[in-house]
C-alpha cells in the first residue's frame, strides 16, 4: 500500500518560490539561481501526480528558473547605456510585486478580523412609510439604451464568447484510433510490388485512404528496402520516388 | 458592571436588536440584577429625550425598543418617496440582453455566456421589475428559469416578445456559421 | 434648519436605514449644503464616542452608517446573529488585495501577478459581495475591470479607498533590509 505524501500546498509558482527564499534564508535580490533551481524542480518532481492544469503553471515558472540559469553561466549582457543586465532582474520585481500583496493580504485579514467584531441593524421602518414603495424612474433608468443598442450589446457578447474559444486547440477535434493491420498492410504491398515491378512511389500512396494508411505504408516501405526485397531511387529532391522490386534478394 | 459602561451595551443590544427586547433577556445577558437594568434604561431614555436626538426608548409590557421618534417621520417618507436614481450598469445591461434574446433561461446559462457570476445583476433586474422569474426548469436541482416583464416590453418600446426577432434563431445561425467558418469547429450556442 | 434638529433628523434617518446613507442623500432630504450635514455628522460622531454609548458612526467612501462599538462584541452575540463572516482562504485574500490596490483591475492582471490563474477567487470574491464588476476595459476581447463593494469598506473596517493600510517604498526597503539581514549563506552560481 503507498503511503500518502503530503506536500505542502503553494498557491501558484510565486508562492513557492517565496517559500524557498524565505527557506534558505537569503536575499531576494541576490537569489542564488543554481540553488534555488535545483530545490523548485525537486518540489516539482514531488508533485508530478497532481493536476496537470495547476502543474502546467509551476512548469512555466520552471522553464523560467533553467533559461536564468542558463543565462547566468554565458557572459552578461549589457543593456543600451551599457550597464550589465542581470538576468534575474524581471523574476526579482515579479516576487517583490507578489511580495507585497502576499503581505498586504496579511493585513486585510488583521483588520477583517477587528472590523468583524462591529454589527449592523435590520432596516425597521415604521409601518405608515412602508407602504410608500420607492417608484423607480424609468426613463432615467433606460436612459438612451434602446432595443437595438440592447441587440449589439448581445452580439458583442455571443462574438466574445466564440472568440474566448482557441482555434487551434478546438479544431483538433477527436483524436479516434484507427486500426490498421500491419501484416495485411505488408502482404497487400507486396503483391503490389510484384504485379508492378518498377513503380511511383506517389501513385502507391494515392491509393491509401486515411492519414494512418500513408504511415504505415511508408514504414512498409522502408522495411522492405531494408530487407533488400525494394530498391529505391530519386532523380531529383522532392522528385517523386521510384521503386524497383527485387526478388532474388 | 459600572452603570455607564451598563448602559452602553443596553444601546448596543437594542440597536442592533431592532426589535424588542426584554428586559429579563437584557439581565442575563449582562449579568445584572433589574433594578440596576432598568436604572440603566431610564438614564437611557432620557438621554433620547434630548432635542438633538432622533430616536426614543419605548415600553411594550416587559419588554423595551428603540424606535424613530414620529416627528421625523416626514424626512423618512422623503427617502422612501424618492425617484430611485438607478442607473444601469454594463454588467446589469449584459445580463438583460442575455436574458431578452434567450428567454426563458436559467442563472447557469447566463453565467456560461458571460464568464461570471451573475446573481447580482439578476437579482437587480428583478429589483427593477424588468425580469421576472418564469418558473422552473425541470431539470436536477430545478433552477429557475428568467423572463423579461411587460415593463420590459413598455420601456424599449416593444409590443410582445416576438417582436423581438432580430436576433432570433436565424441571428445565432448566423453567429454559428461565421464562429464554423473561423475555427472549423461545431459548436452549440 | 437648526443644527440640533438637523442632527436628530440625520440620527433617525440613520437609526431606521441601518444600511448606509449617501451624504448627498441626506444633503437632498433635509435640503441642507453640504456643509452643514457634514458638521452635524461630526457632532452626533462625537456623541456617539461618549464612554455611556454602545453605537458609532462609520463612513464608507461618500455614505454613513451606524454600527455597534466592537468592545461590546461578547455581549451582542449571545443574543444577535453573528455577522457574516467570510472566511476567505489565503487564495481569495491575496486577490482581494491585488483588486482593492489596482483597482481597476482585469483578470489577466491579477493571474500576472500571482502567477496562476484567478477565476475560481474572483467568482468567490463576487459572490460575496466583496468585489465587483466596474465596466469593461477597452481593449480587444473587452476584458472585465474589477473593484471593491461598499462591502468590502464594512468587512475591513476601512472608511475610504485613500485608508487602505499603505504599502510604499520604505515597507519596500524594510523588505529589503530584512532578506539583507536573513543572508546567511552568500553563494555563487
Amino acid at each position: 500500500m503507498a503511503i500518502p505524501v503530503h506536500l505542502q500546498v503553494f498557491d501558484g509558482p510565486l508562492d513557492l518560490l517565496l517559500h524557498l527564499i524565505d527557506k534558505n534564508k537569503v536575499d531576494i535580490y541576490d537569489i542564488p539561481i543554481a540553488l534555488i533551481t535545483d530545490q523548485y524542480m525537486e518540489y516539482i518532481d514531488e508533485m508530478k501526480r497532481q493536476d496537470m492544469n495547476v502543474m502546467s503553471e509551476f512548469l512555466v515558472m520552471a522553464a523560467t528558473l533553467l533559461d536564468i540559469k542558463c543565462r547566468m553561466l554565458l557572459p552578461k549582457e549589457v543593456n543600451e547605456e551599457g550597464e550589465e543586465e542581470d538576468p534575474r532582474e524581471e523574476m526579482v520585481r515579479q516576487l517583490l510585486e507578489y511580495k507585497m500583496y502576499k503581505y498586504m493580504s496579511y493585513e486585510l485579514k488583521d483588520r477583517q478580523i477587528d472590523a468583524d467584531r462591529v454589527l449592523y441593524k435590520p432596516q425597521t421602518m415604521p409601518k405608515e412609510i412602508e407602504e410608500y414603495r420607492p417608484p423607480i424612474d424609468y426613463e432615467q433608468l433606460i436612459g438612451d439604451m434602446t432595443l437595438s443598442k440592447l441587440n449589439g450589446i448581445f452580439k458583442s457578447m455571443m462574438r466574445r464568447q466564440v472568440d474566448k474559444i482557441d482555434p487551434i486547440r478546438s479544431s483538433f477535434g477527436k483524436i479516434e484510433r484507427e486500426e490498421i493491420d500491419m501484416d495485411e498492410k505488408t502482404s497487400y504491398i507486396e503483391s503490389y510490388a510484384l504485379k508492378h515491378r518498377k513503380f511511383s512511389f506517389r501513385n502507391l500512396l494515392e491509393k491509401q485512404g486515411s492519414r494512418m494508411e500513408m504511415v504505415i505504408t511508408f514504414l512498409v516501405v522502408l522495411e522492405f528496402m531494408k530487407t533488400g526485397k525494394f530498391y529505391v531511387q530519386q532523380d531529383e529532391l522532392f522528385d517523386d520516388i521510384l521503386i524497383t522490386y527485387r526478388e532474388a534478394a | 458592571m459600572e452603570q455607564k459602561k451598563l448602559i452602553a451595551v443596553l444601546e448596543a443590544v437594542l440597536f442592533t436588536m431592532g426589535d424588542s427586547v426584554e428586559v429579563r433577556k437584557l439581565m442575563e445577558i449582562t449579568e445584572t440584577a433589574k433594578e440596576e437594568v432598568e436604572g440603566a434604561l431610564e438614564v437611557l431614555a432620557r438621554k433620547y429625550q434630548a432635542e438633538e436626538s432622533g430616536i426614543s426608548l419605548i415600553r411594550l409590557e416587559n419588554a423595551v425598543q428603540l424606535c424613530t421618534k414620529a416627528e421625523y417621520y416626514e424626512y423618512l417618507i422623503k427617502i422612501a418617496k424618492a425617484p430611485r436614481n438607478y442607473v444601469l450598469s454594463d454588467t446589469v445591461l449584459e445580463t438583460l440582453s442575455i436574458i431578452a434574446y434567450k428567454q426563458p433561461v436559467t442563472r447557469l446559462e447566463i453565467e456560461k455566456i458571460r464568464g461570471v457570476s451573475c446573481d447580482h445583476a439578476v437579482n437587480k433586474l428583478v429589483e427593477f421589475n424588468l425580469v421576472r422569474e418564469l418558473g422552473r426548469l425541470d431539470a436536477p436541482g430545478r433552477p429557475l428559469l428568467f423572463g423579461t416583464t411587460e415593463e420590459f416590453l413598455r420601456c424599449f418600446g416593444v409590443k410582445s416578445l416576438e417582436e423581438l426577432p432580430e436576433l432570433n434563431t436565424d441571428q445565432m445561425a448566423d453567429f454559428q456559421a461565421e464562429a464554423e467558418k473561423e475555427v472549423q469547429l461545431k459548436m452549440e450556442i
